[in-house]
């Protein structure tokens, strides 16, 4: 492993010699790129806000987005600094001590020095001196502010963005304690419906436009722009029309106040009570990443968490909206075998176990659901090898929509070929196992997490199956047929990996605890595999992983191991 | 059934004996739950509080003066205790050995009523003795028995499989032991100078007047009799074994309901027990050198003069019991090492020089 | 009632177009056309705007919005305009403009535009029509009347008809 | 500071001084209560205690002014509740037109009075003066879902509030004198 590594590092081209320009950011000297790539990946002069980022020092900010274009309108990210101040002969003046003597840019200035500048669209240049926290910015900063709240209704209590909110944030950090505004503040419409999914409220609004530019520049749907322009300026769309792509909920996302509010999670919980776990989305093969919000074992909201690789800082609408079957009421919750009527997990594992070892080879079909993790699919291809069966799984189309929506709805599609549960077309064995079926040759089958009356098997066929072990979340034909019903998790509920489209292994970890009896599926096909086979693939999750990475080619000749994951997922050569 | 009856009409000793025993226990069992109830009122009167005050009854609340009355001094209160210990939720923890936890009460009761076996409480009445057994050996019976009573406890400690309920029972046969030496110790005097072991016989020979009772004459051994008794009955200041500040409840922590009211009950017959031990062995018994009720009346004496005997013993045993509940307030609970302390090197010593002392005197007295 | 362009309208308007670089420019010339054409600036007005030059229609809702002289709705005949920027209020504007709105019926507390019932009157507050020195300033469509006092006021609406 | 312990004396050691001084003094309190009304307990039910200013008894909500209630479901006090005896649930997304511009209330608000330690952090930290500690210092109930109040009983139990704090009364009437505009 450890050579593998050696010759990785040795055969890696050397990073290119990067650009930097020394300047100080509160006198300390640093060196930052000369450029570094904008909200579109393109090369931009680096800004005073990054090198003061890169130094350690954070400037904040409202309208400045890392993955939206730069407007500069919220001035919240004003900062003191200087530059090396020049003679009348174009050189450099010296100060005593022979360093360059620096302008700076604080009031009262000697004219033709500049004052503070917006560190988010000011471009460095050498010799530059920031002063991030110089009594002048602090000035500047609070002064902003202040003018910010002049008319903010302060409405925290009810506001959802309380406890994420930028406003209380800076308010706390670099505010007043009380507000020396005496007159009538401007009242704006509250609970203004700007699409199905998006609720404003215009009095929270400090008019950053990120919402305007996101919608532009990013979803392509240039629907929101200010009206009003004055004291009463809003956010609106045109009048009549919604919004209503399938990105709007990002712009609550980046809402740095509460003025844009999702009403999915509107008044339903506060965020400080949330309990955020990384995971993947499973809505489709693009798997964007995600933080799971939830409290008390159960979710409240999806939130993109930011992964440039695969979906930078967005995900769609109707990925985010996916969560609410995870607590619908008739999840399945028992386990059960309608043979023996046995109700516990480790008699039910043992009679599957019994039926499978006496099973002749061939006899045994397996159709996994390409929404079921790696790990589960490699366990499955383990049983399906071990007894000779023929595995597909099912393909799931939709349409895509050329940014994160991928046609292809199933999460794991990828980690189904990489485990050999079906081949680069998906689906092509079901007609061969529903033959196979009705001629009396496969009478055992083993179903994960589809509905395959649905798909290809009908109730027909299905009940000439003398053996049928369903494993599932929620009620369907196929689970109401079951002679073995193994109760399994969501994605929520459970440890995993998922191989999106573009070949990325990315784990997800567990959110919230499985609703009634049910067991997340690898740890009970562990304990069938063991039980089938005698080979002991445990103990736990990390072990199993780490084993399938060994057994599988595409994991394999990527070393990827459990601990090396990471946040971010790894890339595979599929 | 009638087998029974031709017994009882055959064999008048058999009949009567039952008769009595029935008396003792009618007399017994209410002065039990009443001592109860004059601890709760004596302490509160003693803590500036006003005590049980709640309980009425529905008929008798209703009389005008008396039923009030009744109601603030407390005097249902006992019905209502006893009622509560039957309907309370009788609770067995899963780790106790159960067989032991549910015989320890019942030990820790019993030895206190066979006690009483041996106690003439009066003289006659009619013809009848008022004893239940004359034993010749009454005072060895007694401190048979009285021991015994320590089992109860201390296999309640064992029982109920716990760290306080054990210490409590480990305490509580150490305590035992080493006052028992001394309480007896401290009758053997009584005895030499009565020469006999019959209780009955060391109330005769205490019957000729205030200065023939054997406090006066043998104050050393009252004095630890006492103090024994205390240590015995579990009374406060050597409540150790139950001390809740240390133990939470000692070796009755885990019982709850009945179980725990049969240990309840079992420390005041104790006290009764010990307290009329103490009003038979040196406070004169039955007798009261006044009125003539010094004289053992003979066989058919008068009806009026045996019951004022009982009431005489009644009352000095009452008498006692107000002691022992008002020491409770008066003294802090000892330290364990002071306990044994005064238990072997005090007591023991004491009792020894007093039996060598009385030995001594009476030696001198017979040359004489 | 659907929105319907004038052939030779349209055309002026295309060719209008063509003069600036961005077709964007022409917006608020676009509006000013429209609003001239048709009185005031409606919904339709600004969706077949935003279509011809290639924008979304809020980008031109914003500019309606933002200039005062672009009117939502339609005004009355004779849209009576009534300077307020400090000169003129210190002269008495706001006395002159509860005047006619008493006298037409209409609520002096109410912003914007207001117009009566019969859609003779139009009643607005503006910003500086440039002429300080005369205060207060208002202007019937686009005859100026400087100096307005309450008296003259009835006068000039005696004059309308 | 290490304290000596003074030697006992003889007599002392003899526990007779003690006994006689214990003797003593329970002989006068019991003489005390017995015949001078010496008395100290208060018969409960009948005898109340006046509690003094700033006790903290039980939470209660209470209700403005204009009988509407003051919470505005914020969940400050659940979160800083520290026996987590407070249980609020949100009203969630669904408009509510009789809320105005408060547009939050809370749909289920619970405090479990058996958890409840009266320490009067939800009061402290409450931004709209909703719930206050009370006079109550005798809760009882005969189940333990008995003791788990519900928002209808701590509201009727609390009452109206009548303070010169108008937030929301304010804004509202501010916002219709401005005649807030609304984009059609």
């Amino acid at each position: 492993m450890s050579t593998a590594t050696a010759a990785n590092t040795e055969t890696k081209p050397p990073a290119p010699a990067v650009e930097t320009v020394r300047v100080k950011v509160d006198g300390r000297v640093v060196d930052v790129p000369r450029t570094l790539p904008d909200w579109q990946g393109k090369p931009q002069p680096t800004t005073m806000l990054q090198a003061c980022a890169i130094a350690g020092a954070e400037v904040p900010h409202y309208c400045y987005h890392p993955k939206l274009p730069i407007a500069g309108n919220c001035r919240m990210c004003l900062v003191e600094f200087g530059t090396p101040m020049m003679g009348p002969d174009r050189k450099p003046v010296l100060s005593e001590d022979g360093s360059p003597k620096i302008a700076r840019s604080v009031l009262p200035y000697e004219p033709g020095t500049p004052r503070g500048a917006i560190a988010c669209a000011t471009p460095i240049s050498p010799g530059m001196e920031i002063y991030p926290s110089s009594p002048a910015t602090k000035q500047m900063r609070e002064a902003v502010l202040e003018s910010l709240l002049i008319n903010h209704p302060l409405d925290c209590p009810i506001c959802d963005q309380a406890g994420e909110c930028k406003l209380q944030e800076y308010s706390v950090e670099h505010g007043q304690a009380e507000s020396r505004f005496a007159e009538v503040k401007v009242h704006k419409p509250k609970q203004v419906d700007l699409g199905p999914r998006i609720m404003l409220d215009d009095e929270r609004c400090v008019l950053c436009t990120r919402c305007i530019r996101f919608s532009r520049d990013v979803a392509q749907d240039d629907a929101l722009g200010i009206v009003n322009r004055g004291s009463h300026n809003s956010i609106a769309a045109f009048p009549g029309r919604q919004f209503d792509n399938n990105y709007t909920l990002n712009t609550v996302d980046i809402c740095p106040v509460g003025a844009l509010t999702s009403k999915d999670f509107r008044f339903r919980m506060r965020v400080w009570f949330l309990k955020e776990t990384r995971s993947v989305c499973a809505s489709c093969a693009t798997g964007c990443n995600i933080l799971i919000s939830s409290r008390e074992e159960s979710v409240y909201r999806y939130e993109p968490r930011q992964n440039d690789a695969v979906n930078a800082c967005w995900m769609c609408d109707s990925g985010r909206l996916n969560y609410k079957w995870i607590g619908r009421e008739d999840r399945l919750l028992n386990v059960r075998s309608s043979r023996s009527g046995a109700r516990a997990w480790a008699a039910v594992v043992a009679e599957i176990a019994e039926t499978l070892r006496s099973a002749p080879q061939g006899s045994v079909a397996v159709i996994a659901s390409a929404r079921q993790s790696t790990e589960e699919l490699y366990l499955l291809k383990k049983l399906a090898a071990h007894l000779g069966a023929l595995t597909d799984s099912v393909e799931r189309l939709g349409e895509g929509d050329g940014f994160l929506v991928n046609a292809d709805r199933n999460p794991n599609t990828n980690g189904a070929r990489m485990t050999g549960i079906c081949f680069t077309e998906v689906g092509i064995q079901i007609p061969k196992i529903a033959q196979g079926i009705r001629s009396g040759r496969i009478h055992t089958l083993i179903v994960f997490g589809e509905d395959v009356t649905r798909h290809g098997i009908d109730s027909e066929t299905l009940s000439k199956v003398s053996t049928l072990i369903v494993s599932d979340i929620l009620p369907n034909e196929t689970t109401r047929r079951a002679h073995f019903l193994l109760p399994g998790c969501a994605y929520a509920e459970k440890r995993g990996t998922f191989v999106n489209a573009k070949g990325r292994l990315q784990r997800f970890l567990k959110a919230v605890e499985p609703r009634g009896e049910a067991r997340p599926e690898w740890e009970f096909l562990q304990e069938l595999v063991h039980q089938v086979t005698g080979e002991n693939l445990g103990p736990g999750f990390e072990a199993l992983f780490n084993r399938m990475a060994k057994d599988v080619p595409a994991l394999a000749s990527a070393g990827v191991e459990w601990g090396k994951v990471g946040d971010l997922g790894a890339p595979l050569t599929l | 059934m009638q087998a029974l009856l031709d017994i009882l009409t055959n064999h008048r000793e058999v009949a009567m004996s039952l008769a009595k025993i029935v008396a003792v226990l009618a007399v017994l069992l209410p002065m039990v739950a009443y001592s109860v109830l004059a601890e709760r009122k004596l302490s509160a009167l003693i803590q500036n509080r006003v005590g049980p005050n709640r309980v009425a009854l529905p008929l008798i609340g209703g009389i005008p003066i008396l039923g009030p009355f009744l109601t603030r001094l407390g005097f249902w209160q006992p019905l209502a205790d006893g009622l509560k210990s039957f309907l309370k939720e009788d609770f067995t923890p899963a780790h106790v050995r159960k067989a032991y936890f549910w015989l320890a009460p019942a030990l820790a009761l019993v030895p206190a009523f066979m006690t009483m076996a041996v106690i003439p409480f009066g003289s006659f009445l009619g013809r009848e003795r008022m004893v239940l057994a004359d034993l010749n050996v009454g005072i060895l019976y007694t401190f048979g028995i009285v021991s015994l009573g320590v089992y109860g406890i201390v296999l309640a400690g064992y029982a109920a499989n716990s760290k306080y309920p054990f210490l409590g029972g480990i305490r509580s046969s150490a305590q035992l032991i080493s006052y028992e030496i001394a309480m007896g110790m401290s009758v053997v005097p009584v005895f030499m100078l009565v020469g006999d072991l019959n209780l009955s016989k060391v109330i005769a020979y205490q019957s000729d007047g205030l200065t023939s009772w054997l406090v006066f004459k043998q104050p050393v051994a009252f004095v630890i009799f006492m103090v024994a008794a205390f240590a015995e009955t579990n009374r406060l200041p050597f409540d150790l074994p139950e001390s809740e500040t240390e133990l939470v409840g000692g070796y009755h922590t885990e019982y709850s309901s009945m179980k725990f009211a049969l240990f309840f009950m079992g420390e005041y017959s104790n006290m009764i027990a010990s307290s009329a031990m103490m009003v038979t062995l040196f406070l004169g018994g039955w007798t009261l050198p006044f009125f003539g009720l010094n004289a053992t009346p003979n066989e058919d004496g008068a009806i009026w003069m045996g019951l004022a005997h009982i009431g005489i013993f009644l009352a000095k045993v009452m008498c006692l019991l107000v002691v022992f509940i008002w020491v409770r307030w008066m003294l802090p609970r000892f330290r364990y090492d002071q306990l044994m302390d005064l238990g072997w090197r005090r007591f023991i010593p004491l009792g020894l020089a007093n039996i060598v002392v009385t030995a001594v005197i009476l030696f001198l007295q017979a040359k004489q | 009632m659907t929105f319907t362009i004038p052939r030779e309208l349209e055309a002026e308007l295309d060719e209008l177009a063509t003069r600036y670089p961005q077709k964007r420019s022409a917006s608020l010339m676009f509006l000013h056309a429209l609003q001239e054409r048709f009185g005031y600036v409606s919904k339709e007005a600004v969706e077949w705007t935003a279509a011809k030059l290639g924008v979304q229609p809020i980008h031109v809702w914003e500019l309606v919005t933002f200039y005062p002289m672009f009117r939502q709705e339609p005004a009355g005949r004779h849209q009576l305009k009534v300077c307020r920027t400090l000169s003129c209020a210190l002269g008495g504007s706001h006395k002159l403009y509860r005047h006619f709105c008493d006298r037409l019926g209409l609520d002096p507390n109410k912003h914007g535009l207001q117009t009566t019932k019969d859609g003779k009157f139009s009643v607005e507050f503006v910003e500086c029509l440039a002429s300080c020195g005369t205060a207060p300033v208002m202007m019937r469509n686009e005859e100026f009347h400087e100096g307005v006092s309450c008296e003259q006021a009835d006068a000039l609406l005696a004059r309308c008809s | 500071m290490i304290i000596k312990r003074t030697e006992l004396s003889w007599l002392e050691r003899m526990y007779f001084p003690t006994l006689w001084s214990g003797l003593r003094v329970t002989a006068r309190h019991f003489y005390d209560t017995l015949f001078r009304g010496g008395r100290v307990t208060m018969e409960y039910p009948e005898q109340r205690w006046t509690v003094p200013e700033g006790y903290r008894g039980a939470p209660y909500l209470v209700k403005d002014a204009e009988d509407r209630t003051k919470c505005v479901s914020c969940q400050l006090c659940e979160f800083v509740c520290p026996p987590k005896a407070i249980k609020i649930t949100p009203p969630g997304p669904a408009v509510d037109p009789t809320t105005g511009n408060v547009e939050k209330r809370p749909r289920e608000f619970e405090i479990n009075m058996l958890r409840c330690i009266f320490c009067g952090f939800c009061q402290e930290v409450c931004p709209e003066e909703a719930i206050f500690l009370m006079k109550d210092y005798s809760l009882t109930g005969l189940s333990r879902k008995e003791m788990i109040y519900d928002k209808e009983k701590l509201l009727s139990l609390g009452g109206v509030h009548n303070d010169q704090i108008r937030k929301w009364k304010k804004k509202e009437a501010e916002a219709a004198s401005q005649e807030a505009f609304k984009p059609e």
